[in-house]
């Protein structure tokens, strides 16, 4: 089907084949891995990637945990979350460091700041990181939770409920709705993001269940090793690896709104501690402050350390 | 009741009435399958969380659920009530548009024609997929998930009352005719009689289907009832949680459903297949 | 032919003012998939105003097809069947019908089925519930009133078909075989009530029966039909008082003068049954 | 068909056979309602659509969603082809289970009374819901969604089953039981073909509820299928895409529900539903 | 009472060898939610192996309710039925029951009605089929076989139900009513067929018929019940040959002998019917 994209190329013999569930359906975000199939990135590490549609990060990390697929790419606290009920996964390096979680509006509804935000109704989905977090977000801009009135609507809804009007905003991450949302109306979408308002966590990143990083350390190596490059390679290119996505799958979003979402992905790559890094390479600054916001949005327990989570052999160390 | 058994139409039974261990004896008797399957259900569940057959993440356990139910009982009640009254209402519309749409086909084969297709497609089309078009014209109030609640019921009972309303007895409605009566008289002395038993089965899918359209209509954009419940334990992943809120969707569900069963003992006692229920002699 | 008896041949359709149902060369044929049966074939019957017509024939030979006609729930293939001076077409509304099945609505019990008549019509509820009362009396179904069908006895079913056709004292009455479940005795009782009745109220019967006995007893003329295709073998005249007691008609020569002729073109031996 | 008309069983047909513009007016006089409707419901979506009514993230132009079909005919049809699979699948299963489950419950009152909540509950609870456990259990291949489209399908079966076995005329099952037979060949000559009329109606309101049950299935975690399809669509707000899929699905559930319709020509043509079309004088 | 027949009261069950059916003191009382209707209230029968008994009464006085106790399909109240010697508990097979209402499965045609008898008795069907045919013949169905119930008229529908009771030669033949809806010829053609049949094959059958001339034709006994609640009134030994011819009969003095008197018992006048 359209969503498999092995690599074929590269040499035939000594590929280790290995299935990588992502935490959506394919969108610009995930045009590295793409990139890196065409380009060979993933074959010159011995892998053969085959790359799979999820549904929801919470799917994403418990079929790794049930060994149903090698590998997850999903977002942080859905994961660490997930670790907390027992399942056994860790994450194994997270690449959008920045969170891309963000109140968006249109460019022309009068809401510059956040502060403005103040009476407007706001499209959430109810459990999600960003509208977990959202009360945190309020309160680092001076607002309080009963200032803004939320509506839970599923994915779907949020857009076009926005997008009808009936809603002032919505919450979401900025590099995945925010595009479709500017392509459909055609106008410019303003973005607030939580990390101006100095909130910060981790987004998306490579999960491996517990058992193939005991089992096979060198395999989990390789593939970070090799998502690794792919994404400094499409932060480079990003055309190039926006057209890697090309007829993967007959329903992506149109390129123009592919490659803003990869465009929009870049910049949460680092946070300040990892600036200059490469993609993937945490800062145990960044967990900590990550399971501090998450342990006070009630997401997580609190009562885990960073070595709970992460598995932090494997991330590129330069 | 075996084949033979329930042929005889004209059993026998002894006197009910004795002292209470006697009359607790036979009720347990006539009522001791259900009971014993749900201790077993209960059981299983209970060890297979206890030795851990299932991760917690998965099915959490007797314990947890119970807890989850009594920490947060009123705000459940509320969030119930909610998807209760959504139910109960798009059952009733469904229930009126149901029979109206079986009998306009049953009177017109051109309806029938036209609407069929109308229907199926009411009916097929996955409500969470249609939810943007509910948002943005009803928006977030209770109107989208009683026409969703509406939309899931109606089906069954238009196909039952369609189905019913046909099978009257043609020799019935030939002598009906010769008694001059309009058509909605003809309607509701003779056609609806005679197919309430069927319609009364066809009640009983849409009772259920009512309870999982409100909760789906809950699913695409709510802030209350069980289905934001269900929602929001979901994504933080709270299985005790989720587990409660499905469970009295059931017995709202079973409720719902046994009321019907109720109705039936009053709207079609004479109908064959309460028959054996009531054609008895009396033992000496 | 005997004198007093007119073969169809013989008997020309007049367009009589006091005709209140004329058949006419009807046939009906029905088409299912097995292929054709003619149940009739040219049926002609003139009846006037106030005659009690008895009908007898071989089972399956159109009898009951022939009532369901006139009473237009049966379209003819061919020929005319006109009903108080009107084409039938489609069911007819002045008319009472005693099917050969029972046909009750079996979530009515015995007085609800009787009294769907009056509902059916919109009649005066309370007239006709005293009237129903006094039809359960007169068929023996007294202490049976709240009874439901599956709960009565083959004749008992009948006699309740027989009340709802009576309840709104038609002035056209049509019976198939309606007394075919009732014993004797009872049967005599009932004989003799719908002699009453059709002697006081000057309603025109159609009655279909297997008894040749009760077809002269009830008949101010009785109809014989020939099997499948049913025709109207012979008619005959029966020259007896309206109103009639039944022991003295059984000893009447008339009665056995018709009866034996019927018998005779029914090929039925003597006086059984 | 009036009261009047439909009560009169034997009705005159004319010979419908003749010169060819004959047939074609026959064929049109029977047809045209549908026919009529579609084409004024093309022309309402074109005319909402062109003069900007609704916008298109809310509903395409027709012809946007022609387009859709057209330029992704192959992938569409390879989705459809994977959902028509686990809808047939799950349907038979459904049919197979329903079925069974009727005939247990109306042998045994024990059996009855322990499964009706089990079957109640299967149905209540939103599949949506309990999909991440069908995900563990059961992978992301196609047997979740032929789960999920048996869990919604089985359960009209079996209540119009269960109604269906239990409305057969007591007094034939009386004489039955004198010829005897044991309870297989009962159940197989006696009580299913009379309870046939009422377990097809039940079997329509399942063909669409499988075909729903399917797609659903996609939408807890697949990578084909129409659900597949409609969830990325929705997710995209490509409503283009998003009708395709959705006018495809429908179709699917017309098939599945005509081919029923068909089936209830050969299987029941005894019933006094479809009578009127046989019992025919022909006219001289 | 007459010599030659016994009252109940005199006749006192014996355990003999040749008693195929023995009832004793049967009653039985139905309840509804409307109250308790007694049909039978202390019957006694006693019924020898080949026996013909033929059973008339007033509408509603258990005749059918004592048919379908024998066959194990009601429950008595209170005393025993004992059919070859066993207590009846539940439908028994080793008979042939006609009901009074012919109960078809309307999705099967004559044929396939009557097949059903050797399809869930699982006999030898090569064989059923060539019986089916000669009753179908007999009955004076041919050209029927196909016709589903719907199409039949209601004596050819009777007739269906006769050939299916009589497909398997039962050794006990319960019939209730069969011959109610068919015309004179045709039951008497019927009567004399049975009348054959019994002769020759030793059958026990017991007969409910509101034709006395009937019951007297067919019946090596006659029983005659009260109205409800049913007893045995009286019973009557019919002292003709075993294989009969109808007119002949007709003309016996036992044949007058006994039908007067059960005239008399019914209530019913003279020889009406
Ligand atoms: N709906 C029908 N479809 C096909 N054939 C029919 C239908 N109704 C009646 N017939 C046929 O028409 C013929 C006459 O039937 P009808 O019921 O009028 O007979 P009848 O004289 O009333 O007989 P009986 O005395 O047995 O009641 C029969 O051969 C029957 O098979
Ligand atoms: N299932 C039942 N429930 C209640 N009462 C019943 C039931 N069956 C029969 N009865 C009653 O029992 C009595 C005898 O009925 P049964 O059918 O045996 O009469 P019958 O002698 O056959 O009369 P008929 O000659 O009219 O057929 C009637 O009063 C009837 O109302
Ligand atoms: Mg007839
Ligand atoms: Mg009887």
């Amino acid at each position: 089907t359209g969503s498999d994209a092995s690599g074929g190329s590269g040499d035939e013999g000594g590929l280790t084949p290995v299935t990588l569930m992502l935490n959506w359906y394919p969108y610009g975000e995930h045009a590295p891995f793409y990139y890196g199939v065409e380009e060979g990135i993933f074959a010159d590490h011995g892998i053969d990637l085959t790359i799979q549609a999820g549904q929801g990060s919470t799917k994403t990390a418990q079929a790794v945990g049930q060994g149903q697929v090698d590998f997850g790419w999903a977002d942080t606290p859905a994961v660490l979350a997930n670790i907390d009920k027992g399942v056994a996964i860790k994450s194994v390096g997270v690449f959008l460091q920045t969170t891309p979680s963000a109140v968006q509006v249109f460019a022309d509804s009068g809401i510059e700041e956040p502060a403005d935000l103040k009476g407007k109704t706001i499209a959430v989905s109810a459990g999600d990181a960003p509208t977990t977090t959202f009360p945190m977000f309020l309160d680092a801009v001076g607002l309080s939770p009963d200032d803004v009135t939320q509506q839970n609507l599923d994915a779907a809804g949020k857009i076009a409920a926005m997008l009808s009007g009936q809603v002032d905003g919505l919450i979401g991450f900025a590099h995945d709705q925010g595009p479709t949302i500017a392509a459909k109306s055609g106008k410019e979408v303003r973005y607030l993001r939580y990390s101006d308002a100095g909130l910060s966590f981790f987004s998306n990143g490579l999960v491996a269940s517990d058992s193939t990083i005991a089992d096979d350390p060198e395999l989990v190596k390789a593939l970070v090793a090799a998502t690794s490059e792919a994404f400094a390679a499409a932060a480079e290119h990003p055309e190039d690896a926006v057209k890697a996505m090309d007829g993967k799958d007959p329903q992506m979003p149109e390129s123009a709104v592919l490659l803003d979402q990869w465009q929009e992905t870049i910049k949460l790559l680092s946070t300040d501690a990892t600036e200059g890094s490469a993609p993937g390479v945490n800062a145990t600054e960044d967990w900590e402050a990550t399971l501090e916001v998450l342990a006070e949005a009630g997401l997580i327990s609190g009562d885990g350390t960073v070595d709970t989570y992460f598995d932090a052999s494997f991330a590129p160390t330069e | 009741m075996s084949v033979q058994e329930s042929a005889t139409v004209s059993v026998a039974v002894h006197e009910a009435r004795g002292p209470e261990p006697r009359r607790l004896r036979a009720w347990w008797v006539r009522n001791w399958h259900p009971i014993v399957f749900a201790l077993a259900v209960l059981l299983v569940w209970w060890v297979a969380t206890a030795l851990n057959w299932v991760a917690p993440y998965i099915i959490p356990s007797p314990a947890a659920t119970w807890a989850a139910f009594t920490d947060n009982a009123a705000y459940l009640a509320q969030q119930t009530w909610v998807t209760t009254y959504e139910t109960v209402i798009g059952f009733l519309i469904a229930i009126v548009i149901g029979i109206a749409v079986a009998v306009v086909m049953v009177y017109s084969k051109g309806v029938e024609q036209t609407l069929y297709p109308v229907i199926l497609f009411a009916q097929v089309i996955p409500k969470i997929a249609i939810a943007p078009l509910f948002v943005v014209w009803l928006g977030f109030g209770m109107a989208p998930k009683i026409l969703v609640a509406v939309l899931m019921a109606f089906f069954p009972v238009a196909i039952a009352g369609l189905s019913g309303l046909r099978s009257v007895d043609p020799e019935i409605l030939q002598l009906t005719s010769t008694m001059g009566a309009g058509k909605l008289k003809t309607f509701l002395k003779v056609r609806l009689p005679a197919a309430l038993p069927e319609l009364l089965s066809g009640l009983k899918v849409a009772a259920t289907l009512a309870v999982t359209g409100a909760v789906v209509g809950e699913f695409v954009g709510a802030n209350e009832g069980l289905g934001y419940v269900i929602l929001q334990a979901n994504g933080n992943l709270d299985t005790a949680m989720l587990f409660a809120a499905l469970i009295i969707m059931s017995l709202l569900g079973v409720v719902l459903f046994a009321i019907i069963q109720i109705a039936e003992r009053f709207l079609i006692p004479w109908h064959a297949s309460r028959r054996d229920v009531r054609a008895v002699t009396v033992q000496a | 032919m005997q004198q007093d008896t007119q073969t169809t041949a013989e008997r020309m359709p007049r367009a009589d003012a006091d005709t209140i149902l004329s058949i006419r060369d009807v046939s009906i044929t029905f088409e299912s998939k097995r292929g054709r049966v003619t149940a009739l074939e040219g049926a002609d019957l003139e009846v006037e105003r106030g005659e009690f017509i008895t009908i007898a024939g071989p089972s399956g030979c159109g009898k009951s097809t022939l009532l369901k006609a006139v009473a237009g729930l049966t379209t003819p293939s061919g020929g005319s069947i006109r009903l108080h001076g009107e084409e039938v077409r489609g069911p007819r509304q002045d008319i009472g019908f005693v099917f050969q099945r029972a046909a009750l609505l079996e979530w009515r019990n015995v007085r609800g089925n009787i009294l769907l008549q009056a509902e059916m019509r919109g009649m005066d509820m309370k007239a006709a519930r005293i009237r129903a009362d006094e039809l359960i009396e007169m068929t023996g179904l007294t202490g049976f009133e709240k009874a439901l069908p599956h709960e009565l006895s083959g004749g008992m079913q009948q006699r309740v078909a027989l009340c709802r056709a009576l309840l709104h004292e038609p002035r056209v009455l049509l019976m198939d075989e309606p007394f075919g479940a009732l014993d004797a005795l009872t049967r005599e009782r009932m004989n003799v009530e719908l002699n009453r009745i059709w002697a006081h109220t000057g309603t025109t019967v159609l009655l279909v029966t297997h008894s040749v006995a009760e077809a002269v007893y009830l008949a101010s003329r009785v109809v014989v039909m020939s099997p499948r295709p049913g025709r109207i073998l012979e008619e005959h005249r029966v020259d007896l008082p309206a109103e009639r007691g039944y022991a003295e008609v059984l000893e009447t020569d008339e009665f056995h003068r018709v009866s034996s002729r019927v018998r005779e073109l029914l090929g039925s031996p003597a006086d059984a049954d």
